[in-house]
């Protein structure tokens, strides 16, 4: 019997795998990944909530916005790695310190 | 006559407006605006010679006195009652002083219209002079001590500017800073002692001073522990050993003779010298309730005594009568000290005369013969003889020869030295003051007339150089023949005036119509009528006189003068016979010790049968010849090492060190905190990112893993710690 | 139900002008066939319909506040007053990428394209009423933003500044989510109306998770306003993109951040509760870490971008400290600062980017001896520098006063004690770049191009403001006082 | 009739105005318009003394219009017997720096604008009744200065200059939360900005919690006034961006920084830090009077060490400040008047030497009085120059106090004054007169004395020009010194008003 707790602690493993994706990767891609995990985990509570604790649509509603919005950044931030993929030939994360003072 | 503004003014303006005038348009004027100069003393004379007839033949009451004064600003608002009054405070002593002043100055002044003539500083000479005399006439009528200062630091100034007036010479430059430095030591003290006298007792006019004795207001008061009463007493009279150069504050007076002789005779011999005296003889009330007469006995000695020696060994006419002055400085705080109060004013007068007229005379003289090394005078008798006679008579008077002036005032103060040492049941170590006393007043004798010999007797030594004035190097003497003095009014006729001032008129008895001639300093002369030591339980509340109003008492009700001898201040004195007796002593010692000073003076230079003291005890005379190294000390090891060396350190460490640390601090702090967060950034991230190494290593190894990546997912962790401890602070 | 959602229209015409100047702005670049032509009609275009956004903004000010959209969208005086900032903000940034070298001539109208989509998303955020226009708005903003920072294709340090924002917004902009997800959960609703009502009833489980979520929470705005842990992006980024992005980045997303900010600490702040105490105390604390962190680490800045950067992380250190108060006197400060700060910082770019057009660097040197060769602009620029650093008589004064005002009212003397201090600090940075323009001997002789007339002008009527407000500021205070925070 | 009081505020604005729109290329023209303005400002201060009623301790002249109504600032100016007399002694200073400043070549035009501002901000410090007018006067007062000393001054000037500025502004922020806590403390009222209003010791039993620590509110913010004006005055601590500045600001910047700007410190204390907060400040007078005696020795000290004339005059009015400080925490008839005296006397004796030296330093392009090499920088001046040798001469004494001239009485009154309240500190303080005259003197003796120096073989005396703007001075501090009662007259009313407060405490 799938209980509100368990969605939750699902989430929070979700929310915690990407972050240490986004800290520990070395693959841009992959952080883009991470940064994906932590809102699907967004997500996934929205739903949770909304099915037990307030029933109503709201939940629903903002999981939906939030794929969207996660497909676009996604696409965006896929754009620019490619690009710097083009400029470095490398999509390493450490060839990323141009910029310091 | 009537004290009014329009016959007191006189006497302090007519010289200020030369001054003003000489100051602006002095150079457009003829001959400088000497005559101008000259002019306003001889007006300022005038007007004193009223007042003086109005005391002295006016048969006034010993202790009459006039006191008026006028507002000079006002502080007051609301309930607080504060304001600065200014006066006059004219007894007979200031009658006396204003007369000898301005007579003295007057010929002063007469003469150095033909001493300074041709001078390139003949203008600034003839400006400074009479700002000088209108100063010290000011100081000797003003009614308060804060007034009596203002005079006081003026006349510092002047003599400032005099000595200092030959601009070229460097040692010039020296010697008025020292001046003007040394004196400003006491002057301060006696500023501070004049705040206190005024903040403690509401006033600080010679009366209110000696009614708040009388009224015993100085009882319990305490400055810093001491006894308000000594405090002010020391303050003050460390002010006038400032002015008249006693010791051990006496260095800068001799380098003063660096200005022009007349100068000289009338700053620093005749008048601004004794205001310290003057200054001591107002306050003696004072001075004796602060209980510090012994104190200022013994400091009159040792300058008296140390004085008279270095002076034996000066070869330069205008140093020995520098030296000479110190010590007769010395007698007069002596006599103040021991308390023969009006033998120690006397002393003022007379020593203002002689050592006027002693200044006077070397100044012709090196005028003459552009010489001031009496090595390389003498035999100047046939040459100078009015000179020679001026400065005879005056030897005479300051030798202490009896029929003389010096011997009258001088014999009575060590008289009463005599018995302030030994009779009065002092502490016996006092004694050393008549000691000193009697020691120096036959040293006196013997320099003074070896200076006589040196110069005017023997043969002429001009012209060839003398072995023992070499190393004094004055330019070149060749060349200048001697040639009789031609006769100068205004060189000569000061000179005759003064030396009849030596005698004669000391003696006239009372000029106050009763008693006869007498002679060896009998108990009666006039002088010693008019002059004694103020009775302060007549002060307490008398009426106040502001210019304008009448004054209070009319001359007709006034009992004669009638004189009561005594010592201090605190009525007739107990044991009279002792105090006779000891005069008699005194007056017999003083005469057979001048004779013997006069006579080994004979024997040396004349007779040559015993030969200088030089050559006797060189380690004493080289002694001698560096006054006692006091301006070693205090130059090379107080002012150069300690006080420079002081500033120095203090000044660099202001720039160097409070400025760079302390101050610039902040801006260094900013560039450390970001020098910090650089490191943050380069090192920590970079070292622990880059090469595994650091501290963290043994620390977490997951860390260690994590934070190897790079800088943005640096980023990322700093952002999760950061929110973790939020989150952490938050809940609790 | 339509005519209703055409009635909300009415209230929404600023931002459906935006969105329409948008997407004919597509088009027209689209239309464009040389792609290197100058885009002066373009920008001509932009600037005017945005003037008549900002007309119908000022309308609107008047207006009494409505929620609409079934109370997504709040339109209050103080949304509006934001929004007419970023307004001129945008218009001012476009007026830089006119002119400036550093956005290549073919991408000058996608600079446009993307500074109004950021402004939308901006007048999203600063009027948003529920967590999802909130949402909404941060992300329009965001991703737009992240394109506009690696503009300059081929320059790596401008991708690199775009990928690194991208991937810093893309995780906060995720946490924030995962807060707002825990809010909802525990308020039930979305709505700001309704949680207001109940975050004084919070207790047991719910508080704590509620203290978390808005910390969560919290972080999306925090990046967007760069404070201080959240602040790491900023100066890479601002060094990164090209100047005129630099500019608007300094600008209309802090202003909206800012608004947000205001907004949600009224929602949660103002009933006092166990969360009120925990925020002052947070946003304290980071205000006084913002300022100090900001003003220390301009201090030894080289590039004059760089130190604007930091320097705007101390102003908003500052800023924020009109929301510790939680009250109108607060935002007054806040939005007066906000406006002047705007006027400043435009300035301030302005001549950097013309200097910088014109020397390739923005380094000191190149303001070396400014005054000599046009006086005007070096004084209206050191105007600018002793405005930032808070001297009278500049409006920058007037607003710090405020600020400092509010904070003592409350008699949170420390952080004035800290704001004092670092307003020192300040003092110095901005007075070695004035030193360097007045005191220092220009190299050469030389005019710069980039001061024509035209953009003379316009500096001198930016500074205008910058000089009245600081003077006679009266009125713009009653403006902002009038602004006040609407919600149900 | 209050009009005069705007007009003088505001001419030099006028004038500033004037010389921005004259072409850079009429130099002459430039010139005139400054001499213009600043006489017709001094004639009209002089108007203002003549009207001025020295009976009474209320503030005259008075304008008052609102400002900023939401925050109850207005702009309100007015003159009591203090600001009285420093108004006119700005109004002398800055005529007679204009005519100083008749050499100046390099960007004339910028000079003589700013220099105006200088004066219409000082004026604004000294009659601002407003604490938030006040506070803005006062800083923007810094503006001018520092481009003042960062453009025309010496080598070193940038360091200098952001040294005076940073310094000011750093004890300034301060006052500016003291102000703003006064604000709020006194009810946000009508009066809440109203200087006058504020006075009287009406917070002597308010609390502010810091960092979790309850002080007394006065205690508080009596120290950040105080350290407002302390860096101003500058008491000891706080006076080494004083050197700086003097030794690299241009004649007339000098002339201004040490004869007007330093006053207003002092000035902040009789006006507002002493009235607002006369507990504090009666708790805190001994630790002012020692700040005050160590600033007098030390700087006198200080001075005695510097081979750079303008340096050493620098640290003398540390010196001389500091006896304006004793004379302050004295909270006495005689130590207050003595003070206001002294900030009087001290900017006409000190601008005089500030003046002077400009005179040489335009001659001879050095200051040292003792080279760095070690040879003498200048030597037989007084035979060289005896006009410049006069002048310098009452200069010199009158700012070491000699009797008959204006140092002397306002020295003379703070002894009286501090004597009463600090035994001790008054024997101390004696020394400061000593050292005064030394270096004062020992300088003179280096300069003037002695041999020609061959260096100085061409330097021609004082001309016209500048006999002309010594004058004043030296008619100012001569009268004065006789006759302090025009100066005293003028100001112990207001001063004794603060007095009767303080004595309550």
């Amino acid at each position: 019997m799938m209980s509100l707790v368990s969605y939750l602690i699902i989430s929070l493993i979700l929310f915690i795998v990407g972050l240490v994706v986004i800290i520990a990767r070395k693959n841009i891609v992959a952080i883009l990944l991470g940064i994906e995990l932590i809102l699907n985990a967004a997500a996934l509570n929205f739903v949770a909530y909304s099915r037990y604790v307030t029933n109503n649509l709201d939940g629903h509603v903002f999981s939906l916005f939030i794929i969207v919005i996660a497909a676009a950044e996604s696409a965006i931030g896929l754009a620019i790695v490619i690009r710097f993929f083009q400029i470095k030939e490398t999509i390493h994360i450490d060839e990323a310190t141009q910029l310091r003072n | 006559m009537e004290y009014t503004v329009g016959n007191i003014a006189p006497i302090i303006l007519s010289p200020v407006i030369a001054f003003v005038i000489n100051a602006f348009f002095g150079s457009k004027l003829p001959r400088k605006g000497d005559w101008l100069a000259t002019l306003s003393i001889f007006i300022s004379f005038i007007f004193s010679a009223r007042v003086f007839g109005d005391f002295v033949f006016g048969n006034f009451a010993t202790d009459y006195f006039i006191h008026k004064t006028f507002t000079w600003f006002d502080l007051s608002y609301g309930a607080n009652i504060w304001k600065v009054d200014m006066g006059i405070y004219i007894d007979n002593m200031t009658a006396i002083m204003l007369t000898m002043v301005s007579g003295v100055a007057f010929l002063i002044h007469l003469f150095s219209t033909w001493y300074m003539d041709h001078d390139e500083k003949h203008g600034r000479f003839f400006t400074f002079l009479p700002l000088f005399t209108s100063a010290m006439l000011g100081m000797v009528i003003s009614d308060n001590l804060f007034s009596l200062f203002c005079f006081w630091e003026i006349m510092g100034f002047c003599s400032y500017s005099l000595i200092g007036i030959y601009v070229k010479k460097e040692k010039a430059g020296d010697a008025s800073l020292k001046a003007f430095m040394t004196t400003r030591v006491g002057d301060v003290f006696l500023l501070l002692g004049i705040v206190a006298l005024w903040m403690t007792l509401g006033s600080v006019a010679y009366v209110d001073i000696y009614a708040a004795i009388a009224e015993g207001k100085f009882a319990g008061q305490t400055v810093m522990g001491i006894s308000l009463a000594t405090f002010t007493a020391l303050c003050i009279f460390l002010g006038a050993m400032g002015k008249s150069a006693q010791f051990p504050l006496h260095v800068w007076l001799p380098d003063a003779m660096m200005g022009p002789t007349p100068g000289s005779a009338l700053i620093h011999a005749a008048t601004m010298v004794t205001a310290g005296v003057w200054i001591s003889l107002r306050m003696y009330p004072l001075m004796v309730l602060g209980d510090i007469t012994w104190f200022i006995a013994v400091i009159g000695a040792i300058t008296a005594f140390g004085a008279a020696t270095v002076a034996m060994v000066q070869t330069d006419i205008k140093a020995v009568l520098a030296y000479s002055t110190l010590s007769q400085l010395g007698y007069m705080i002596i006599g103040v000290g021991v308390g023969s109060y009006n033998a120690a004013f006397m002393h003022v007068i007379t020593h203002a005369v002689f050592k006027a007229c002693l200044f006077l005379s070397a100044g012709s003289i090196i005028h003459s013969v552009h010489e001031q090394e009496m090595p390389k005078l003498g035999g100047l008798r046939k040459y100078m003889p009015y000179t020679h006679f001026a400065m005879m008579a005056c030897t005479l008077a300051i030798a202490g020869i009896p029929f003389f002036s010096g011997f009258v005032s001088k014999d009575r103060i060590l008289g009463d030295a005599l018995y302030f040492g030994f009779m009065a049941g002092q502490n016996p170590l006092l004694a050393i003051v008549p000691i000193l006393g009697f020691a120096g007043a036959g040293l006196t004798a013997f320099y003074m007339f070896r200076m006589m010999f040196l110069t005017f007797y023997g043969e002429n030594r001009m012209g060839h150089h003398d072995s023992h004035g070499d190393h004094h190097g004055h330019g070149d003497h060749h060349g200048h023949e001697i040639h009789h003095e031609h006769l100068d009014a205004r060189q000569n006729v000061p000179l005759l005036i003064l030396s009849v001032f030596t005698l004669g008129v000391w003696f006239a008895g009372s000029l106050t119509g009763q008693g006869i001639v007498k002679v060896f300093g009998s108990k009666t002369e006039w002088f010693k009528i008019l002059v004694e030591a103020p009775k302060v339980e007549r002060f307490v509340n008398h009426p106040r006189e502001s210019f304008g109003s009448t004054d209070a008492r009319v001359k007709a009700e006034l009992p004669k003068a009638v004189y009561v001898h005594q010592t201090g201040y605190a009525g007739p004195n107990p044991d009279e016979h002792k105090i006779h007796s000891a005069h008699v002593i005194g007056a017999i010692l003083s005469i057979i010790i001048a004779f013997t000073g006069v006579f080994i003076a004979f024997l040396m230079y004349i007779k040559k049968s015993i030969n200088p003291l030089a050559s006797k005890f060189p380690g004493f005379t080289t002694t001698l010849e560096n006054k006692y190294y006091f301006d070693n000390f205090y130059i090379d090891v107080i002012i150069k090492k300690g006080l420079l060396g002081l500033n120095r350190f203090l000044s660099w460490f202001d720039m160097g060190i409070f400025d760079r640390f302390a101050v610039d601090g902040w801006a260094a702090v900013n560039r450390v905190l970001f020098k910090a967060s650089k490191w943050f950034d380069n090192v920590v991230v970079d070292a622990i990112g880059v090469d595994g190494t650091g501290v963290a290593v043994n620390l977490f190894n997951l860390v260690l893993r994590i934070v190897q990546s790079g800088k943005i997912q640096f980023y990322f962790i700093m952002l999760i710690v950061v929110l973790a401890s939020y989150i952490w602070t938050v809940n609790i | 139900m339509i005519d209703q959602l055409f009635g909300f229209l009415s209230f929404y015409i600023p931002e459906v002008i935006s969105i329409l100047l948008m997407t004919t702005l597509l088009v027209a670049e689209s239309s464009v066939k040389d792609e290197h032509a100058p885009r002066t009609k373009i920008h001509v275009y932009t600037q005017v319909v945005l003037g008549i956004v900002l007309i119908t903004l000022f309308q609107n000010l008047g207006e009494k506040p409505v929620q609409i959209f079934h109370n997504a969208v709040t339109i209050d005086p103080f949304s509006t007053l934001m929004k007419i900032i970023m307004v001129i903000g945008t218009m001012g940034a476009v007026f830089i990428s006119h002119s400036s070298k550093d956005i290549y001539s073919n991408l000058k109208s996608e600079f446009s394209i993307m500074a109004v989509g950021v402004l939308i998303g901006g007048m999203l955020l600063a009027s948003a009423n529920n967590m999802l226009t909130f949402y909404l708005g941060i992300e329009t903003l965001s991703i737009l933003s992240y394109v506009m920072s690696s503009l300059k294709r081929e320059d790596a340090s401008s991708t690199e500044a775009g990928m690194k924002y991208a991937l810093y917004g893309g995780l906060s902009a995720g946490i924030a989510l995962f807060g707002i997800s825990h809010l909802y959960g525990v308020f039930g609703s979305i709505q700001f109306n309704d949680i207001v009502g109940q975050v004084a009833g919070l207790q047991g489980t719910d508080l704590a998770i509620t203290l978390v979520a808005s910390v969560l929470f919290f972080v999306g705005v925090g990046y967007k306003i760069s404070v201080f842990p959240f602040h790491m992006w900023t100066p890479d980024v601002y060094q990164g993109s090209p100047i005129p992005v630099t500019a608007f980045f300094g600008i209309v997303p802090k202003m909206a951040g800012l608004a947000a900010l205001v907004r949600i600490s009224f929602v949660f702040l103002s009933a006092g509760s166990a969360l009120t105490v925990s925020w002052v105390g947070l946003i304290l604390v980071i205000a006084a870490m913002t300022m100090t962190v900001g003003n220390v680490t301009a201090i030894g800045q080289s590039s004059v971008k760089r130190m604007l950067a930091f320097s705007s992380i101390g102003h908003v250190g500052l800023m924020i400290l009109g929301v510790v108060v939680m009250n109108e006197a607060g935002v007054k400060a806040i939005l007066f600062y906000g406006l002047v700060y705007m006027f400043m910082t435009l300035i301030a770019f302005y001549i950097t980017s013309h200097l910088s057009d014109m020397y390739g660097s923005d380094s000191y040197d190149v303001f070396r001896g400014l005054v000599y060769k046009h006086p005007v602009m070096a004084i209206i620029m050191a105007g600018v520098l002793f405005s930032l650093a808070g001297i009278p008589p500049f409006s920058g004064f007037v607003a710090k006063f405020n600020i400092f005002a509010v904070v003592i009212e409350q008699k949170h003397y420390g952080i004035a004690i800290v704001a004092a201090i670092n307003s020192v600090i300040a003092l110095y940075y901005y007075m070695k770049l004035a030193k360097t323009m007045i005191f220092g001997q220009a190299s050469g002789e030389e005019k710069v191009v980039g001061f024509t007339s035209l953009n003379q002008a316009v500096i001198i009527a930016l500074f205008i403001p910058v000089l009245f407000l600081g003077i006679f500021w009266e009125s713009a205070m009653t403006m902002a006082g009038n602004a006040a925070i609407f919600i149900k | 009739m209050n009009g005069i009081l705007n007009w003088i505020l505001w001419l030099p604005v006028i004038g500033m105005v004037g010389v921005i729109l004259t072409p850079k290329a009429k130099e002459h023209t430039i010139k005139m318009v400054t001499l213009v303005t600043t006489s017709i400002t001094l004639l009209l201060s002089v108007l203002l003394y003549l009207k001025f009623d020295t009976t009474t301790a209320d503030m005259q002249f008075v304008t008052k219009i609102p400002w900023i109504s939401q925050f109850h600032i207005n702009y309100f100016i007015g003159i009591d017997g203090i600001t009285m007399l420093m108004a006119f002694l700005n109004a002398l200073l800055f005529f007679i720096c204009t005519l100083s400043s008749w050499t100046v070549t390099k960007n004339l035009k910028a000079y003589f604008a700013l220099l105006l501002m200088l004066q219409s901000t000082v004026f604004g410090v000294f009659f601002a009744l407003d604490f938030f007018l006040f506070y803005v006067y006062w800083e923007v007062m810094l503006l001018p200065m520092f481009f003042l000393i960062g453009i025309w001054g010496g080598e070193n000037r940038e360091y200098a200059a952001i040294k005076f500025f940073l310094y000011t502004f750093f004890g300034s922020i301060f006052m500016l939360v003291g102000i703003i806590a006064l604000y709020y403390a006194s009810g946000k009222g009508v009066d809440s900005f109203n200087i006058l209003a504020l006075q009287g010791g009406k917070f002597v039993n308010e609390q502010v919690v810091i960092f979790g620590k309850t002080f007394s509110f006065e205690t508080i913010f009596f120290w950040f006034m105080f350290l407002g004006f302390a860096i101003k005055v500058p008491v000891f601590p706080f006076h080494t961006w004083l050197p700086h500045a003097h030794v690299q600001a241009p004649t007339a910047v000098s002339v201004i920084l040490a004869g007007v700007l330093l006053k207003m410190g002092t000035y902040g204390f009789l006006r507002i830090a002493f009235p607002i907060f006369p507990q504090a400040a009666v708790n805190a007078s001994t630790i002012i009077a020692v700040l005050g005696l160590i600033s007098v020795i030390y700087g006198a000290f200080c001075a005695m060490a510097q081979d750079d004339v303008k340096k050493l005059v620098a640290y003398s009015s540390v010196s001389h400040m500091g006896f304006v400080m004793l004379g302050l925490a004295a909270m006495t008839t005689q130590g207050m008047n003595g003070a206001v005296l002294q900030m009087f006397n001290h900017g006409t004796s000190t601008a005089m030497m500030f003046l002077m030296i400009g005179v040489l330093y335009e001659r001879s392009h050095h200051r040292w009085i003792v080279k760095p090499d070690g040879s003498k920088g200048y030597g037989g001046l007084a035979t060289k120059l005896p006009k410049y040798t006069t002048i310098f001469i009452i200069g010199m004494f009158a700012s070491l106090g000699l009797p008959g001239l204006s140092g002397f009485i306002s020295e003379a009154l703070i002894f009286l004054g501090i004597y009463q309240k600090f035994t001790t500190i008054t024997v101390i303080a004696v020394v400061g007169l000593l050292i005064g005259a030394a270096y004062l003197l020992w300088m003179f003796k280096r300069m003037f004395f002695g041999e020609v120096n061959p260096e100085i073989e061409e330097y021609e005396d004082m001309n016209a020009r500048e006999v002309f703007y010594m004058i004043p001075l030296c008619i100012a501090v001569i009268v004065f010194g006789i006759f302090p009662s025009p100066l005293l007259n003028v100001m112990k009313a207001s001063v004794g008003q603060l007095v009767d407060l303080l004595s309550k405490y």
